[in-house]
């Protein structure tokens, strides 16, 4: 097993460890070092609902080609976990390697592997790691054996040691240590593991960052301008209120008094209802939840509606039904969040897909919702705000907020009359008068019950239809200020891909996989809802699109089929929920089979009610 | 006089036309809040009416009519009053709830304000009844009272004081709608009040809290097997008013209904020790009285805004500068990310 | 203004009154006396979200064809409420009646109507009615005089009163003698509004009975089985329950203990989680709420569904988004009932539309539940349970109680082993074990987080996955399970009429009005969720099928083109709602319209997202 | 003894293992619910496990893995066990929560699970924090503490014991974690209560309750600057353990964190006046302190079962003759319904 040649940045490694065991922060280390020379790397972390002591997985891929999908074959295993060891070995692909521990019981018992067995006591001892940081030091040992492995530079491993451990020298000393170690004991080991796999510099990553959709989307609501923000506690969304909380002092510095407010509510009901609060009182409001929250969330995300207040609402979504998987994603709210609320409601959802658009997404929210008076909801999902992903760096915003339609008292002068209802534009939005306006004409009662223009209350019938029909005239005007579709059109395809959110990597490298088999697709990845007149036409030009979600239902698929009655049949769905990221072969596969079926009956028959 | 110290006449305070049954407390209320807020001069566009729904909840569309407001959810005013503070601190909220929007659906919302110290003026018109959807008991009513509709009620009583107390709320008092002199000098006080203060204030329901027999009251005099019990036929009634000193202890009898016992708080009770404050309701309580006047008093506790550190210009009116990161603490961060520093 | 002929049993009056004026037992003395003769009727009461004082209409239809929708025109108004009496009498057609008080400010100021004055106040004096309970006597004066111009019989208004007031003596003398002394006089007032109008004994409701499908509901809940409810007082809901509560005694009696327990809970959120901790339990359980409530139940609902617990939760729809119009109707929550819950959810369904049915779904919603181990919804409205209607008398159930998969302990010691979800039979559907089997393996902790077949956590990619697949064939099963459609076949109509619920009698008639205005049709009344394999072909076998639904998005139509998105721009819309019942020639205008742009444009818009 | 009175051995109440961080309270907890169990020879069978989400929620499956259970809904097990109470009160509901999942988001269902008196055994695992969502404060968080992670905290506490005196229940009482010896008995205590009991165990969250400042804490001995403050990292700890009479006060240093101080109640301390115990929680709120033992004892009111009038035969297990009327009663309706009678 000697290989001629090494396989250079096109591989990837999965480090199975124990939670709350710090293998996190090596992974980090790891990551960060492949960046620094300049591979395009991705990370996907594969965490139990649990603190301490449960398996956790971490995938990282290194891809000159830049592809950043959760890869289908992981050729290294650091098998650090004796308890899933045996399971984590089964998936290793022939000729792969495998580190794990010598002090431990367990050893791969597979002849078609590299295995490499590493004397981690024996290293930390050599370092002189007392005993309490153990188990936390283990972790470094791995990152020190791959950096010899792959040839990781010695500057790239310090520099991303140091952007890991901020400011705390006595961290940064230890662990380096024990890398050091281990790289030297690594070095000396003659094993076929070296020089199968390497990183070679290269210069993809420059001007470009590592950070996690919630991050980006904090920074985001920071530089949108947020006021007050409500949340409660849920994975994977707290990590965006927190990381808002932690940029806030420095983005946005309380020299005349907080420019933001931060409460932690008691559940997400008073989460939400203090974002309505805030919103109806004239502050750029948000909060940041999952599933269970937004069920929670159902009774307000009506009133929101029907009273027409502006809200921000971030789903990070994750496994559902229900509790669910709490750490592992999913796309499975689309359908729920549009149609969150009792009687007919509809809502404005954005759909990001990238660190740039958790960014700026966090501004438009705010944006749109102010210009439609109404809840945004943004879409993210785990593997986008809680994984790490690579991102040019954000654009400072060039446009001032765009605030919507308030009326002041001197507009209110001038005006001489007010109706807060009055579709005055024909955009079915109305003018709003905000708390503390002094005129005389300004004050109204909010109400989520029936009203006329005026916002009094009104069992009238003409009153309810005319409402009515005027929010749907409003849906219509979102319809027109909302993203566009990201499309991709290939000249030759007859097949369309469509999907949203984070598959969008995986459906992008199964694209060229698909190419490879010789099937031309365009693509569309949908960026909001309600869709607009590119979705139809984007179908409409295609013989058969297939559309890629990471639910069970086909959510996307189904809102298309009533947005395109016409071209109902023509769309295939690939809709697949199983907690991890989807895979590029895996896609291309399924397509292929979708389209197998498409073509063979053309009379489909519907699945999604 | 007929103009306040701006220069209003009540009239300006007054919100639309009741809808409310004839007789109902929370008329009574009303008239008081209008009252208060003329006397106080209070500019109308610094109150926002905050409410839940029921009728206690509707009838914030029946006084301060110049005010902006907000008929939320059933049992959310909480939080919708939480959030219209954090946007907008210079605005006093006056909310009205009722004892099923406060205590049944509403406790935990309720109580978590309090924490917060939010500093609404939050009066619970409490009627023991849901009175909207037809006469239900709510979590405040009286163990063992009957309801000609709604049959007997099991469970005891939530003492909506004694939860305020416990939350840590600082002023904490309570009236009886047909006391029109003490209702609204205890909203003044509220409105006086730096923090949460919370009003509970018995308010019949003429319509639904009709029962003659119950633990504590006398058999209704008269028995009248009449068309009067056709559930679609709301007779009307007179308000009811009384007017007793400090001390005194008062008989009222509820229309068609039971008798409660109010004790009016001595002049000299001092309402600022807490374990005082609710060994007093605890005694009421055991004696089946209820105590009005001005239980609790504690005004040592920051309100929410203050907490957060928010300035003197509300958040709602930040200007653009201030709402967004300057383009060098920008930079600073996106440099941090980069890794150049 | 001399009329030849009278008109006999097809006219229709409006009562426009005050609410809390006792007016609506009025009007049930009006309709149980004409349908003492015999003549089918049916009434409308449009009342406000208020306890006293505000305006209340009821419109009464008699119709010896058996029409039972809202009329479009009623010929007779009773314009007791000088607040509304303006607008109301310009509703009146040309040659209506219109009877006032003649001691009110109020008179009309038409000249092509047949007024009539009523001395109220003298006719109570007659009677000598106390001053406190005038307002309510008021009433009975109406029902007096359109007793004698309409001719209706004396036994009936008495049978009619007895019914009213059931064992309350002295009530029915005061009603009697003031309907009499009102009678009297209009007898004795000559006026063209005299036999104009006439009620003629009929035998069309002989057998039949005159009920609410609230009660409906709950003898039909009582019948099948309920042991456990929990609710909310709301408003259309709240007389299910209640209804329940009355009859529980008669039907139930609690001989040796409480045959069922009934508890007002804090809000919904409570409501259904006490129902989901006693289905788990093994009691039949059930509760009812209307729209703010569903919102409020989302969360648990996706628990009940995923951790497949029976549950019966009664929607009694209303008028929103949000608060809306609490007593209104509307069949707005089809759409938000079937998706609710985060992640991928789906809900049975059932759609009752007569009495009968609020019966026969209330017993069947139960065995669903159990068989199906999931939440089963029933969908009725505010007209189904809160107004009065027609109906056979209901037939005691012939069947058992359909309890579902429940291993005993012995079953368990018979078979060894246990797995509370494999799918033995292959219908996506596993054995329960109760809480209480002392069984060994009969134990499980329930949950809503990831499991395995054991019900054991799990965050295993295929344990997720393979849940989700078998709860889809779980739906599977549902679709075969619940109640078939009701289908009218025209064999010349090449156009088919769609509508669930309530709408029935107005589109039963439209079709009636179509057809002399030259268009066949064929119906299908959707009796549950999700569809079966007739609604496709019901579908199929029509030119053009137009959806007829009480709301403003056509959420029917929606589910209907995704669930045959084959025929997905042959499916019409007619949604409308105002909060009153749709009228037959509305729904005939509406249909033809819609016919027409269909026919214009062969390729639809979709509007549904 | 190695086998009970109903010849199970220990092992026959023990659930999954646990996969809460070592050293955790929740852990000690289980450990004795287990023996409390055990020793009281509960028929499995007849117990059920409830609980919300959270730590402590989780620990339901690591303990009585032969008594069936429902894990629910975060702060919404109140209901649920209600109506499994409903369906079954022949069972007996063990119910843990936490004191995010009780009094955070669960405050307003576990006050009107009390004042119904469903007779469950409720267990708050309290430990001021969120443990599963990595380290905010709950509702119980003292006012003024800080953690490492949430920062400080500026609302004052819900005391779960207080409220739970309030809202009417019979049995209150207060433990440590750490305090084997009286959680074991007061958790057997409880299963002998006719009623609903609440159990307050104040159980450290080992990993995220780790502040070194706090108005009532010493500064942790150790400054250590190091890759302990890796939030990935959370380090071994043994869980504390205390034994101390009746009467005794003991300060316990949590790991990593604050001390808190508990005291015992004297064994002449009577809990059947609700006065005097509510007096104690307010004077123990002002001194810091933790009172531990029985607070509050009345064994007088009717759980809801009663009330609710149910019979010996839990209703889930109904023969289908009394689940349905009879012929004869479903006759006599429709015939009033006709009108015939
Ligand atoms: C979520 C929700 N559930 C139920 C209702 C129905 N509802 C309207 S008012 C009310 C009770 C009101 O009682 P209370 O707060 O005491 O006010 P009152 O009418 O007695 O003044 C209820 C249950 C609702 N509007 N929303
Ligand atoms: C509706 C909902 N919101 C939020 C969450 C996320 N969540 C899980 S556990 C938890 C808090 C648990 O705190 P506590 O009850 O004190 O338990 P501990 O972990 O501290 O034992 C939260 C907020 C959830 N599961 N469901
Ligand atoms: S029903 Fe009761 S609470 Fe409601 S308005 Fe009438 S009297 Fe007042
Ligand atoms: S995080 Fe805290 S509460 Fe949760 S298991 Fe660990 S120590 Fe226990
Ligand atoms: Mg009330
Ligand atoms: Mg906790």
């Amino acid at each position: 097993m000697q290989f001629p040649q090494p396989i250079v940045n096109e591989f990837a490694i999965t480090a199975a460890t124990v939670n709350g065991s710090g293998s996190q922060t090596a992974n980090m280390v790891l990551m960060r070092a492949i960046f620094q020379m300049g591979v395009p790397v991705s990370g996907k972390n594969l965490f139990p609902s649990n603190i301490q002591g449960e398996p956790t997985w971490y995938t990282l891929r290194v891809s000159q080609a830049g592809y950043i999908a959760r890869p289908a074959v992981t050729p290294i295993l650091v098998a650090f976990n004796p308890r899933t060891a045996n399971d984590d070995l089964a998936q290793l692909p022939t000729d792969g390697i495998c580190l794990y521990p010598a002090d431990g019981l367990w050893q791969p018992q597979r002849s078609d592997i590299i295995p490499l067995a590493i004397p981690v006591r024996h290293i930390l001892d050599q370092v002189g790691v007392n005993q309490r940081l153990r188990p936390y030091a283990t972790n470094m040992v791995y990152v020190g054996v791959l950096a010899a492995l792959l040839g990781i530079e010695e500057t790239a491993l310090l520099t991303a040691l140091q952007q890991q451990f901020r400011g705390r020298p006595s961290a940064i000393e230890l662990n380096l240590a024990v890398i050091r170690a281990a790289q030297a004991w690594a070095a000396a080991e003659p094993s076929p593991a070296h020089g199968k796999y390497r990183v070679h510099r290269m210069h993809a990553t420059r001007g470009m960052m590592l950070i996690d959709g919630n991050t980006a989307a904090a920074i985001g609501a920071l530089t949108g301008g947020v006021g007050v923000v409500a949340w409660y506690p849920i994975t994977p969304s707290s990590s965006l209120i927190e990381a808002l909380e932690s940029y806030l002092p420095r983005l946005r510095p309380a020299t005349d008094g907080a420019t933001c407010a931060i409460v932690q509510a008691e559940d997400e009901i008073a989460a939400l209802g203090i974002v309505i609060g805030a919103g109806w009182a004239g502050a750029r409001a948000m909060t940041a939840t999952s599933g269970p929250g937004i069920s929670l969330m159902t009774e307000f995300a009506g009133l929101g509606f029907f009273a027409e207040i502006p809200a921000v609402i971030w789903d990070v979504q994750r496994v559902g039904p229900s509790t669910g998987l709490p750490t592992r994603t999913a796309q499975g709210d689309l359908l729920s969040v549009y149609y969150l609320g009792h009687g007919d409601t509809r809502h404005v959802i954005l759909l990001p897909g990238t660190m740039e658009e958790c960014f700026s997404d966090a501004q438009m929210a705010f944006d749109l919702a102010e210009q439609l008076q109404t809840p945004v909801f943004v879409l993210s999902d785990l593997d986008l705000g809680m994984n790490i992903w690579m991102s040019h760096p954000f654009p400072y915003p060039e446009q001032p907020l765009q605030r919507g339609k308030v009326l002041s008292a001197e507009d209110l002068t001038r005006l001489k009359t007010y109706a807060r209802f009055a579709d005055v534009d024909g955009d079915g939005i109305g003018y709003r008068t905000l708390p503390g306006n002094p005129h005389p004409l300004a004050a109204t009662l909010s109400r989520g019950t029936g009203h006329n223009e005026r916002n009094v209350y009104s069992e009238h019938p003409d009153d309810w239809q005319r409402n009515m029909a005027r929010l749907w005239r409003k849906h219509e005007t979102a319809r027109r200020l909302v993203p566009r579709p990201v499309i991709e059109i290939n000249p030759q395809a007859t097949i369309g891909l469509i999907g949203f959110g984070s598959t969008a990597p995986a459906i992008s490298e199964a694209r060229d996989l698909l190419a490879a088999a010789g099937v031309q697709t365009s693509s569309m990845r949908i960026r909001a809802l309600p869709f607009g007149a590119e979705v139809t036409e984007f179908i409409a030009r295609h013989q058969y699109c297939v559309v890629v979600e990471q639910n069970h239902d086909g959510q996307l698929r189904q809102l298309l089929q009533l947005h395109c009655p016409a071209h109902a049949t023509r769309l295939g769905s690939v809709a697949w929920c199983d907690g991890l990221p989807l895979t590029a072969p895996f896609v291309r596969d399924q397509v292929l089979n979708c389209l197998e079926q498409m073509r063979e009956s053309s009379l489909l028959v519907g699945t999604g009610t | 006089m007929t103009h306040n110290a701006i220069g209003l006449t009540k009239a300006d305070y007054r919100g639309a036309p009741s809808t409310l049954c004839a007789g109902c407390g929370h008329d009574s209320i009303a008239s008081q809040i209008i009252a208060a807020a003329f006397e106080l001069s209070l500019p109308p566009h610094t109150v926002i009416r905050m409410s839940g729904i029921g009728c206690s909840s509707k009838s914030a569309a029946y006084f301060l009519g110049r005010s902006h407001g907000f008929n939320s959810l059933h049992g959310r005013m909480p939080a919708v009053t939480t959030g219209a503070h954090l946007a907008n601190h210079t605005l006093r909220p006056l909310a009205v709830s009722g004892d099923g929007d406060t205590a049944s659906i509403g406790l935990g919302q309720f109580i978590h304000l309090l924490r917060r110290n939010v500093p609404v003026v939050y009066i619970v018109e409490n009627n023991g009844v849901y009175g909207l959807t037809k006469g239900q008991f709510s979590a405040t009513a009286d163990e063992g009272q009957e309801l000609k509709h709604a049959g007997v009620n099991h469970f005891p009583p939530i003492d909506v004081c004694a939860e305020a107390i416990l939350a840590g709320c600082g002023f904490v008092a309570r009236s009886f709608a047909g006391d029109a002199k003490q209702v609204r000098e205890l909203i003044k006080a509220a409105f006086h009040f730096h923090g949460a203060a919370v009003i509970d204030i018995i308010s019949p329901c003429v319509t639904f809290n009709n029962h003659d027999r119950s633990t504590k009251s006398y058999t209704y005099g008269k028995t009248h097997e009449s068309p009067l019990h056709d559930i679609s036929f709301v007779p009307h009634y007179e308000e009811i008013a009384v007017d007793y000193e400090p001390g005194e202890v008062r008989d009222v009898q509820l229309h068609d209904g039971p008798v409660i016992r109010l004790r009016k708080l001595n002049r000299d009770y001092d309402p600022t020790d807490r374990s005082a404050a609710l060994l007093l309701l605890e005694q009421a309580r055991s004696t089946n009285e209820f105590v009005t006047g001005l239980i609790y008093l504690n005004e040592h506790r920051p309100t929410l805004a203050e907490t957060l550190g928010i300035g003197n210009t509300p958040i709602a009116a930040l200007s653009e500068n201030r709402l967004r990161p300057s383009r060098e603490a920008f930079a600073a961060v996106m440099a941090e990310l980069l890794g150049e520093r």
